[in-house]
């Protein structure tokens, strides 16, 4: 499997009043070409800034990229592999990242409402991108456009392109913006939340829609959501993240089947689900700490059952290991436990 | 008919009506033109007739804009209806909830409390926790003084919080400890029903967890009957005794909650639950995937709201509304071929 | 520099909110932060102790024509005298010449007397505010000694300074009453515009657009007509108020009106309804504290409106008129061009209205950014 | 669109009626009515007058008729007729003094309008892009002090300053040697030398007013949803804030005119009456201080109308830039 981009040690800081608000706090993970690569945690986990941290769109100041790599591996050139881009380096205003957005690595976010422009067509919002990356004329971008919308369902895409955004319902607009983000074919797709603000009934469209889209086209996506329901429906491998760190990651199925961190059984535990009796859920205890005063140890020892005094709060910070091949956890062995 | 088993496990003898509603109206006016004329409405909730038993959860679950939360804040008269009857069971006796004057119906409020969505503007941040959840005590003259400060203190500390929290103003709790406020204050003057609209969606996972169990556990505990208002079904599955389902502005289908998990007579809960993204890695069921959107409940289609999106639609569908009618013990189902056609359930 | 600048705008926040502060006390808390309110509010507080207790700040009677001090330019005030030793600060009696050449009178300084300025010299016994007795003021020099004249002296041989600091009373206090009457229409009208909705809530919208669409000053103008031009100071002063107020309460309604509706849909309103809370409740214990905030700092932006509105009408002869002291009356001989280059120090006023409409445009500035303490920004 | 229009028209035609009143009342308010002002000031004037003469007038002006009468007789010759009254203290009827006197305060606010709008904007922009930046401290503060300052306090001084440092008396529209004189270049150069004063100052309140709300506007915009969405299309930062967040701060700036107008229309009025210009707020002056009351009650008409058509004109300004509106 060849790696698409890697993400290595990211760490990103805010500089807020209250102090500094770790966000991303040392977080490692790749994502292979063709590959559905799901990040799951609660509000506030530093998921989404994770994401944005890719583009270089984190609106900086106030937030500063303390350190890390994103490791970007361009497309072959006739068989010869160029070295890989540390998207981190790039100048977040450059030209060289705008090449990679839009084109290389496309991104939809979580508010399709407020995801165009009020004043201009969706139409001419999707075409700017086509234009701005691939140079072509406005008559077949236009094409293009229409053609696009017509894939990601759109009824009607001749006319609809000449409407204006406050004409499109909520999920007609995240179809809009999945065509959006597809028009230049990227590698990458970066899905920020792509259907917490839809209905169910859409939320399955828009899932079925992008599950479709990766196999046809054999791009890579990075799913971000609270959801942990949403990610198994989608996602190849999971990557489990608690206020800036990564806790857990897995192949999906190994992650539900077999999950070792406290926390993801802590959240597996409190969904509540379609199937199985319905029986008391179990609740993780206490509620997410500041990000700018975050625990020592183990970020999650002051929530954990499993929490041992003197192991988990002491400064040592656990390391994400890989227990089985595949399957990374970050937590303190415990004695007798399974592997840990 | 028997009564289904509240979660608390004891059944009751006297199945009872605290809350009857009968072709409860909310219809919001459309204003256009240079006169604001009113060129058409909004039918928010449209022709509902629901009961509610004492001591039970009724679920209503729907997507956004189907009207669920109009029908929740109908009930308390946030909204005045502009059709139908609500009938409340108030100490064995019937009242007529819309017919009450204003004062009458601020008593009735008593008894009749509601738990909201949004943590953060549920609370006025101008008071203490206190005053907040002695609110409804004081303006209900049901205590004052140190009594007051007595009730809202057990009722804090039931909740899951502190008693000197009292003094402190919300914006020193997070999002989960506001919604535990929020149960207080609607708990603490000892309502028979509470409407919850929406009352964990705003929280994270795991704290949802912790509320839902309390909610939960306050109900058995204080003998409360729910209507607990939620798009997702997954949390309406785990509180709920009985399920029903809206649709545009309508009940599509009311069944105990096993039995409309299990064996849904409506297509659209067939739909609606198929719908449901499950924790199962990659395990492809057949979906059904609905076409389009729900419908604009300002310009509803002739027949059924749902003929457009269905798949098993006939003719009749599209031409004529179908009853909510009885389908089964205690089912019932506002489809035309309810009876003919076999659904999938979970 | 930068962080320089950046402390003068930015209230910087505190990490810890304490847990058991009230609303008003964060806002203070806040507000205290910002270091140009900061400084407003001081300047304003001292404006309004002069004007409030002039009486006793002022070194000369402001009504006392000194015929020999026509024109006469600031007195200077010295501290050493012309051998070079050093004596508490003093003035020079100066004497009114006709310059031959330029055909303009001089005051030239009479250096042989000096005349010290005292603190707490002694005066015609007065009573402080009508109540108290006194006969003393802050400082001046003594009586029967050349008077000190600190910004000069207006065409009559009026202390301009003493006048300045008498016709705060007049100009920083109509901005409080005009403001007064407009918020109490403001409030009422957007009140009940924003509580009943529907067609009251349409005409009382046409009839704010009506007041927002008129330019204001002509509407004063006109407004002012209607005042008996033989009416006292006090009747004026009503008039003025109230001229100011009719037209002034609309923006507020507009606020108020504004804040109902958006207050209205907040889940702790229909939180309070659903409490069984009546109308009156919902109104004074819920809407009203949550826009709080939003009113004063309304009426802090109002009122420099107001105090301009008085200013700029006496200033064209239509509000306050002599013998009444307001600052609009004093600006009205700065009206003439070649009058004012010949004696710039009756500009003076300008440079208190300036200042007190700065002030109060920082407090509400301040106010503003402090007005909402849960603000996540 | 059609419904948009036509409903502000409808307010448009309301508030005038309801401007009309507010005028017919303001004629109405001094003690005393026309007639008797007008005698009694023809009286101080040594004039005699006949008692036949007074009942004819007192027949024209309906002044023996009920107050709703007079108000229609009143309107009805405005509007048939363009006759708005007669003015007794300059004796020409009103329509006469308006129309010598509208254009230039029309004017004045036209271009003090235009200076606002070429000053705020780019200052504005500049100041929300480069946010906390020396210049857009320096341009808060500058900002501040011009909404603090009063027009006729800045028109004085900066009537004192400019005379002081250049002895260049700015006062009136045309300095005494062009005053009468038919148009050439020197006069048009004479007449620019003069007028900028009056717009700059009556345009200051308006430029800082308009600096802030821009600024605070494009903040907001900055932030929001699509500016993101922009950046990660990969447009350029000057296309996408072009496009998008500046356009969108683009609409406060039309939807302020209905207010920018007749606070600009009221403060060069009372500039104008500072720098000795003869424009119609010196007219309606001098009609408050003599009482002439129809001359100022039809100030306060054309002058409240002629902003409600500014107010109109943004409106429609307004449906043409934001689609939301055109097609609602």
């Amino acid at each position: 499997m060849t790696k698409l981009i890697e993400i290595k040690n990211l760490r990103v800081h805010f500089d807020v009043d209250e102090g500094t608000a770790k966000a991303v706090d040392g977080v490692s993970f790749d994502i292979g070409e063709n590959r559905v690569l799901g990040v799951i945690g609660e509000s506030g986990c530093g998921k989404s800034v994770t994401a944005h941290s890719i583009l270089r769109i984190v609106p900086s100041p106030p937030a500063r990229m303390a350190g890390g790599q994103i490791l970007f591996h361009p497309r072959s050139n006739g068989g010869v592999q160029a070295p890989p881009v540390d998207l981190l380096t790039l100048d977040p205003k450059g030209e060289d990242i705008r090449k990679i957005r839009g084109k290389e690595i496309g991104m939809i976010f979580q508010e399709p409402m407020t995801s165009f422009g009020p004043l201009h067509t969706i139409g001419d919002q999707i075409m700017e991108t086509i234009i701005t990356h691939d140079r072509t004329s406005k008559a077949e971008a236009r094409t293009r456009t229409i053609e696009l919308l017509r894939r990601v369902g759109i009824p009607n895409p001749e006319k609809r392109v000449d409407d204006y955004p406050h004409k499109f319902s909520g999920g007609m607009r995240q179809r809009a913006m999945i065509a959006m983000a597809l028009s230049c074919s990227p590698r990458l797709l970066i899905a920020d939340e792509p259907t917490t603000a839809i209905d169910v009934t859409v939320q399955a469209q828009i899932l079925e829609l992008l599950r479709e889209l990766k196999e046809a086209t054999g791009m890579a996506i990075l799913l971000i959501t609270h959801n942990l329901a949403v990610v198994s429906e989608l996602a190849d491998e999971i990557v489990v993240m608690y206020m800036g760190r990564v806790m857990e990651r897995a192949p999906a199925e190994e992650l539900f089947n077999n999950p070792l961190h406290p926390y993801t059984i802590g959240l597996l535990h409190s969904i509540p689900v379609l199937d199985g009796p319905v029986v008391r859920l179990e609740q993780i205890k206490g509620s997410v700490p500041s990000p700018c005063a975050l625990p020592d140890g183990c970020v999650f020892h002051p929530r954990c059952d499993k929490c041992r005094q003197g192991v988990c709060d002491g400064q040592e910070v656990p390391e994400l290991k890989e227990i089985s091949p595949g399957h990374w956890v970050s937590c303190f062995p415990q004695p007798g436990g399974r592997g840990l | 008919m028997r009564n289904t088993a509240s979660f608390a496990g004891q059944v009751l003898d006297q199945p009872q009506n605290i809350l009857e509603i009968e072709g409860l109206q909310m219809f919001f006016p459309i204003l256009k033109g240079f006169l604001r004329r009113q060129v058409g409405s909004i039918k928010a909730v449209n022709d509902v007739d629901l009961s509610i038993r004492r001591n039970e959860v009724l679920g209503l679950v729907g997507e956004s804009g189907c009207g669920k939360s109009t029908l929740g804040r109908c009930i308390l008269r946030l909204y005045e209806p502009t059709g139908g009857t609500i009938h409340f069971d108030h100490g064995g006796e019937r009242f007529s909830l819309l017919d009450l004057k204003k004062h009458e119906m601020r008593k009735m409020r008593r008894s009749i409390q509601m738990i909201f969505q949004d943590p953060f503007s549920s609370l006025n941040d101008r008071m203490t926790v206190k005053e907040i959840v002695g609110e409804p005590l004081l303006v209900n003259q049901v205590a004052s003084g140190r009594e007051l400060e007595d009730r809202v203190e057990r009722m804090l500390v039931r909740v899951g919080l502190r008693p000197e929290h009292m003094r402190r103003y919300p914006h020193a709790f997070s999002g989960g400890q506001r919604q535990r406020i929020g149960i207080a204050r609607a708990l603490a003057i000892h309502p028979a029903l509470v409407v919850a609209d929406e009352s964990v969606s705003a929280l994270d996972v795991s704290v949802q967890a912790q509320i839902m169990n309390l909610l939960k556990e306050l109900q058995a505990e204080f003998q409360l009957t729910y209507v607990f208002i939620s798009h997702d079904f997954g949390v309406i599955r785990y509180l709920s005794d009985r399920i029903a389902v809206m649709y545009a502005g309508k009940i599509v289908e009311i069944a105990a909650r096993d039995e409309l998990l299990h064996t849904p007579r409506h297509p659209y809960t067939e739909a609606l639950l198929s719908a449901v993204p499950r924790v199962k890695a990659h395990q492809r069921r057949d979906r059904i995937l609905l076409k389009g959107n729900p419908p604009d409940v300002s310009n509803l289609p002739k027949g059924c709201a749902f003929s457009e999106r269905c798949s098993y639609a006939k003719d009749i569908c599209s031409n004529q509304v179908p009853v909510l009618r009885g389908v089964g013990e205690g089912h019932q189902a506002a489809c035309h071929f309810a009876v003919e056609i076999k659904l999938r359930g979970i | 520099m930068i962080q320089a600048l950046k402390n003068l705008f930015v209230p910087n926040r505190s990490p810890e909110l304490d847990f058991r502060a009230s609303q008003f006390r964060l806002v203070w808390r806040k507000f205290r932060r910002h270091r140009l309110a900061k400084i407003g509010m001081v300047g304003l507080f001292v404006m309004y102790i002069l004007a409030t207790f002039a009486e006793f700040f002022v070194p000369v009677d402001p009504r006392q024509r000194h015929r020999e001090y026509v024109y006469a330019p600031p007195s200077r005030i010295h501290v050493v005298d012309a051998e070079g030793r050093w004596h508490w600060p003093y003035i020079h009696g100066r004497t009114r010449t006709l310059n031959r050449e330029t055909f303009r009178y001089e005051f030239p300084e009479n250096v042989g007397v000096r005349y010290p300025i005292h603190v707490l010299v002694k005066r015609t016994p007065y009573h402080l505010l009508g109540l108290v007795p006194l006969n003393r003021t802050l400082f001046g020099t003594a009586e029967g000694a050349p008077p000190l004249f600190l910004m000069g002296a207006d065409r009559m041989g009026r202390d301009l300074f003493s006048r300045i600091i008498y016709g705060g009373r007049i100009s920083l206090y109509i901005g409080f009453a005009g403001v007064g009457l407009s918020f109490f229409l403001g409030c009422l009208l957007g009140g009940i515009s924003g509580y009943l909705r529907g067609r009251t809530d349409e005409v009382i919208q046409r009839f704010i657009d009506l007041l927002l669409c008129l330019p204001t000053l002509p509407l004063w103008m006109a407004l002012s007509a209607a005042v008996p031009r033989d009416w006292g100071v006090t009747q004026t002063y009503f008039a003025i108020t109230l001229i100011l107020a009719v037209v002034g309460w609309a923006g507020l309604a507009r606020v108020v009106r504004g804040k109902f509706l958006a207050l209205g849909q907040e889940e702790f309103v229909l939180a309070a309804r659903a409490a069984g809370c009546s109308d009156a409740r919902i109104i004074f214990r819920h809407l009203f504290p949550s826009m709080a905030s939003y009113l004063i700092v309304s009426v802090t932006i109002a009122i420099p409106g107001m105090i301009l509105g008085e200013t700029g009408m006496s200033f064209l002869g239509l509000g306050m008129q002599s013998p009444a002291i307001s600052w609009g009356v004093l600006l009205q001989d700065a009206q003439d061009l070649v009058n004012l280059a010949h004696h710039p120090w009756l500009l003076w006023p300008c440079f208190f209205v300036i200042a007190i409409v700065l002030m109060f445009n920082f407090v509400g500035d301040g106010l503003r950014d402090a007005a909402d303490p849960y603000a996540r920004v | 669109m059609a419904h948009y229009i036509a409903r502000r028209f409808l307010i448009m035609i309301v508030l005038f009626f309801g401007i009309s009143i507010l005028s017919f009342v303001i004629i109405q308010l001094p003690p005393g009515d026309y007639v008797s002002t007008y005698i009694q000031q023809l009286e101080t004037a040594g004039v005699k007058i006949d008692s036949q003469a007074i009942e004819r007038l007192k027949l024209r002006y309906g002044l023996d008729q009920p107050m709703h009468i007079q108000y229609v007789k009143w309107m009805r010759n405005i509007l048939l007729h363009g006759e708005f009254g007669r003015s007794f203290q300059y004796d020409e009827p009103v329509r006469t003094i308006i129309a010598e006197r509208l254009p230039i305060t029309v004017g004045l606010s036209l271009v003090a309008m235009l200076f606002v709008w070429v000053v705020a904007l780019p200052i504005a922009i500049y100041s929300a892009l480069h946010k906390y930046s020396v210049f857009d401290y320096v341009w808060t503060f500058i900002g501040f002090i011009g909404m603090a300052l009063p027009g006729f306090i800045f028109a004085v001084v900066l009537m004192y300053l400019v005379y002081n440092l250049t002895g260049h008396a700015v006062t009136g529209m045309f300095s005494y040697a062009y005053v009468g004189e038919p148009w050439s270049w020197g006069k048009v150069l004479d007449l620019l030398s003069n007028i900028w004063l009056p717009v700059v100052v009556t345009g200051t309140a308006g430029t800082a007013g308009l600096i802030r709300l821009v600024r605070g506007m494009l903040l907001d915009e900055l932030g929001k949803q699509y500016v993101t969405t922009a950046r990660a299309k990969g447009l350029s930062e000057r296309t996408l804030l072009w496009k998008y967040p500046i356009r969108m701060a683009f609409n406060p700036v039309v939807s302020n005119i209905g207010l920018l107008l007749p606070a600009l229309v009221g403060g060069s009025m009372i500039v104008a009456i500072v720098l000795n210009i003869r424009d119609i707020g010196s007219a309606l002056l001098g009609a408050v201080l003599a009482e002439d009351m129809y001359l100022a009650g039809s100030i306060i008409l054309v002058l409240g109308s002629l902003t409600l058509i500014g107010t109109f004109i943004s409106d429609l300004a307004l449906a043409w830039l934001d689609p939301r509106i055109r097609y609602a």
